[in-house]
């Protein structure tokens, strides 16, 4: 005797949820878009035996902006505004691929200094993106001091991203080419100062955690990610390397200069939420040290390439130069042709590998601008983590695999 | 930049077994490849050269171009060996077919969805061909070439009172 | 209504019943927890040490619409994401006001395209408008204290 | 003798009284206007999926009781805390006894699995 029938809201989930929830044994459950513990609008269809999740469907698409489609109608150096929005915690980690990716298709090079700028805000962007992490994470295991915490450390490097380019999220600083201004003067000490107030800071965040019994009975053992299922599945990023393969694109294939900083890759075997947490807090230190080296050497000399057929002349040669009027005028109305090619340029964000696929058609606009978004691909690997454990553990395992949802949407 | 040897080993053998056309631009290489071999290029790909993950799978429109009106792009990746190839499977317009790779790389599950979401083409023998972007009952491809934008007219202090009466407003 | 002038304004002795419930309302009103995109994170900031959204006394960003009186919408709202809105704002109890937070919520913001709703006010009446994208902490606070002048500005008829 | 518990009674009044005004009042002056959409289910934003009370496995039930048995304890040790110092050996020896009793209780539950989850 059926108990009663769940009428299920779209009828295609039928086939996706097992009969028990269709006679009504096993509650069918919306730990939908609007939940504290999704890091955003992500919607998990949970079919729950009690408290153990029998299956989990994620549902995504709640914060699909169209973002690809709206870089088509765009010319090359307008649509780089689209990019901050995608990622919205690694933003100038998205303008970084976008303009490398825009720097390969058109052949255009790129002044030292203004690759050595790149690799310290990404590294900075990395350590910012690790504590909203870290303090949504730790807020969803009910550690609300480690929240506060985070984000006046988080405070402090929004103040360096808003002194150079006078905003405090979406930057928009590089530019293809390099950089958008140079740095202003106060921008050393202001990262001196980062650089020697943060270890003691992730110290301070390792005493609160690390040893912490209850953090350490809520995220031992609990999401286990082979390496196989791992990159079978495709799963970048700190969530693989907490399962022990080193796999991070800035050693595999280094880009914008990063060949030059010695680092090592954080890595810790075991595969689960609490060996994802210590390769996170371990590569905040990684990033300390590149963003060190990155600005003891920093090079003097242009922060822009001077090629006048992609890179705007700067506002004081306007007044002399008649080709500087025509090059301004040309470049910031109808922008400059790329070549009809495609370019792939994978880059190591926060999350796991960004890629970005972009291909001309010998007009101003991208004609087609594909985000390879690690959260995308690595949300795929929830139902399959989420098998057989408590749904209190499923707020860990959703917390350990770092997503964020304007990512994975796009 | 010429390709490094084992690439050029892996696109010749390719080429002799699936009749592929290498291409390559930068440094990348690039194969075209039928739409109905595309499981077994794949197979071989991942058992026989190494490339165990499928960074990258999504599609270009080229719309006014009848014939290959789609390129579905796969961007492979071999972990252990530090290798990374595109293939490129061209399909014509009105009715794009493509077999799924979803029994050699599971995580080309969410992909496929979106291509089916975004380009409209049919993905044969998916487990679970369901829109994954926009809403269900959506209608038409948005990443189409021949959709459009969806642009709506901005309103400035000439047009304000006009868009402000075709604006939908909150029912309760 | 010559009252006030008569009796002078000795403060909570000659204070009106509506004075007190406004006031009441202004200074204890939970914002749902209601974060989308790029603003839920400077939402975050503001709700965080630095910024301290708790001195209006908005210490619990609760969760459930049933509990919350204020509901921010912090970030773009897709086409899928609008019924889910419009339900979430019908499920929330009667004294109840909107803050659509950063330009995305406002006007559609940088997305004029199929995919986002251009401005939330076709979905929920909205009372402040909060610009920026995303807006400063700062903004988000200067907003919030113009919803309170505004609720302290209503009148009995408007709630009875 | 009985005049020293008259604070007490009077505390007990008052608060009751204050309680009930306050959910009275609520519930006679505030104004209730149920729409379909608001009296339904509250699923994270969704259309809820079948009626907000479905069916819940014992177990829950089962932990609620295990709860109530154990939080009670706690609720004798307070009148005891109260008069600790007069009781003297006797006091300490009776409660250990009640402890024990308890204990023996809580590993009879324990063993039969029934903390555990499935």
């Amino acid at each position: 005797m059926s108990l009663q029938q769940v009428e299920i809201t779209s009828e295609e989930l039928r086939h996706l949820v097992s009969n028990r929830a269709i006679e009504g044994e096993t509650v069918l459950l919306n730990m939908g878009p609007q939940h504290p513990s999704t890091h955003g609008v992500l919607r998990l269809l949970l079919e729950l035996d009690g408290e153990i999740v029998v299956n989990c469907i994620p549902d995504i698409g709640f914060l699909h902006t169209g973002i690809e489609k709206n870089i088509e109608a765009k010319t090359y150096e307008k649509a780089e505004v689209m990019t901050d929005r995608l990622d919205y915690l690694n933003t100038m980690g998205n303008n970084l691929v976008y303009c490398l990716a825009v720097e390969k298709l058109v052949d255009l090079d790129v002044p030292a200094r203004a690759q050595a700028v790149r690799v310290i805000f990404t590294e900075l962007q990395r350590i910012s993106s690790h504590l909203v992490w870290l303090g949504t994470a730790a807020l969803d295991l009910a550690a609300m001091s480690v929240f506060l915490y985070c984000f006046r450390e988080r405070e402090r490097i929004l103040d360096v991203m808003e002194m150079c380019s006078g905003q405090r999220m979406m930057t928009t600083y590089f530019r293809p080419g390099g950089l958008w201004r140079d740095l202003p003067p106060e921008f050393e000490d202001a990262v001196r100062g980062i650089l020697n107030d943060f270890p003691k800071r992730i110290d301070e965040y390792e005493g609160l955690l690390t040893n912490n019994p209850i953090f350490i009975d809520r995220t031992k053992g609990i999401g286990k990610l082979s390496v196989a299922d791992g990159i079978a599945w495709g799963v970048t990023g700190p969530s693989l390397r907490g399962s022990g393969l080193a796999y991070d694109l800035r050693k595999e294939e280094p880009y914008s200069g990063y060949e030059q900083y010695e680092f090592d890759v954080a890595t810790a075997d075991g595969g689960d939420v609490y060996t994802r947490y210590l390769v996170r807090m371990e590569e905040m230190r990684q990033s300390l040290r590149i963003v060190k080296q990155a600005l003891d050497k920093l090079p003097s000399g242009p922060f822009r390439s001077n090629n006048r057929k992609f890179v705007p002349p700067p506002r004081a040669e306007l007044g002399t130069s008649m080709e500087a009027v025509i090059h301004h005028f040309k470049l910031w109305t109808e922008g400059f042709p790329a070549p009809k090619e495609s370019v792939y340029v994978p880059v190591e964000s926060p999350r796991g590998e960004l890629g970005v696929l972009l291909e001309g058609d010998g007009g101003p606009k991208p004609y087609r601008c594909y985000w390879r978004t690690p959260s995308f691909v690595n949300l795929q690997v929830l139902p399959l983590l989420s098998k057989g454990v408590f749904v209190a553990d499923l707020v860990a395992i959703i917390g350990s695999i770092d997503i964020v949802l304007g990512d994975a949407d796009r | 930049m010429q390709l490094d040897s084992t690439l050029n080993a892996i696109v010749s053998d390719l080429e002799t077994a699936f009749g592929a056309r290498p291409g390559e631009f930068r440094g990348r290489a690039r194969v075209i490849v039928a739409p109905e071999r595309i499981v077994e290029v794949a197979r071989t790909l991942r058992d026989k050269h190494g490339f165990d993950m499928l960074a990258a799978l999504s599609a270009v429109d080229y719309w006014p171009q009848r014939e290959p009106r789609f390129h579905v792009v796969y961007e492979f990746k071999a972990v252990a060996k530090k290798l990374r190839l595109e293939i490129r499977v061209p399909l014509n317009g009105d009715e794009p077919e493509l077999d799924s790779v979803t029994s050699v790389f599971p995580n080309a599950n969410w992909h496929e969805r979106e291509l089916w979401d975004m380009f409209g083409l049919k993905i044969k023998n998916h487990p679970d061909l369901r829109r994954i972007l926009m809403p269900e009952d959506w209608v038409g491809h948005p990443l189409r070439k021949d959709y459009p934008l969806g642009y709506e007219e901005v309103q400035f202090s000439f047009n304000f009172e006009d868009i402000d009466k075709r604006k939908p407003r909150p029912k309760d | 209504m010559g009252l006030e002038q008569k009796l002078g304004n000795m403060g909570i002795v000659t204070t009106t019943l509506e004075n007190v419930v406004n006031w009441s309302r202004a200074n204890a009103m939970w914002p749902m927890l209601f974060g989308l995109a790029c603003c839920a994170i400077e939402m975050m900031g503001a709700q965080a040490s630095n910024y301290d959204l708790s001195r209006f006394g908005m210490e619990l960003m609760r969760p459930s619409p049933r509990q919350s009186d204020l509901m921010i919408v912090a970030g773009r709202v897709s086409r899928k994401m609008a019924p889910v809105l419009r339900r979430l704002y019908d499920q929330m109890p009667a004294p109840k006001w909107v803050v659509s937070m950063g330009d995305c919520a406002s006007c559609g913001g940088v997305y004029n395209n199929y995919a986002i709703v251009q401005g939330v006010d076709e979905i929920v009446p909205v009372d402040v408008y909060v610009a920026g994208c995303p807006p400063r902490p700062e903004a988000l606070i200067h907003g919030i204290m113009t919803l309170h002048e505004k609720v302290k500005a209503e009148k009995l008829k408007e709630w009875a | 003798m009985l005049q020293d518990y008259l604070p007490i009674a009077v505390l007990i009044a008052l608060s009751t009284i204050f309680a009930v005004l306050v959910v009275v009042i609520g519930h006679l002056l505030g104004p209730k206007r149920p729409t379909p959409r608001k009296t339904a289910p509250y699923e994270s934003g969704m259309k809820p999926i079948g009626p907000g009370t479905r069916r819940m496995p014992v177990r829950f039930y089962l932990i609620a009781v295990l709860f109530i048995l154990f939080d009670i304890e706690v609720v004798f040790f307070l009148p005891w805390a109260v008069v600790f110092r007069q009781l003297g050996l006797f006091g300490l020896i009776e409660m250990f006894v009640f402890i024990v009793i308890l204990l023996v209780g809580y590993v009879y539950a324990w063993k039969k699995g029934a903390l555990e989850w499935d």
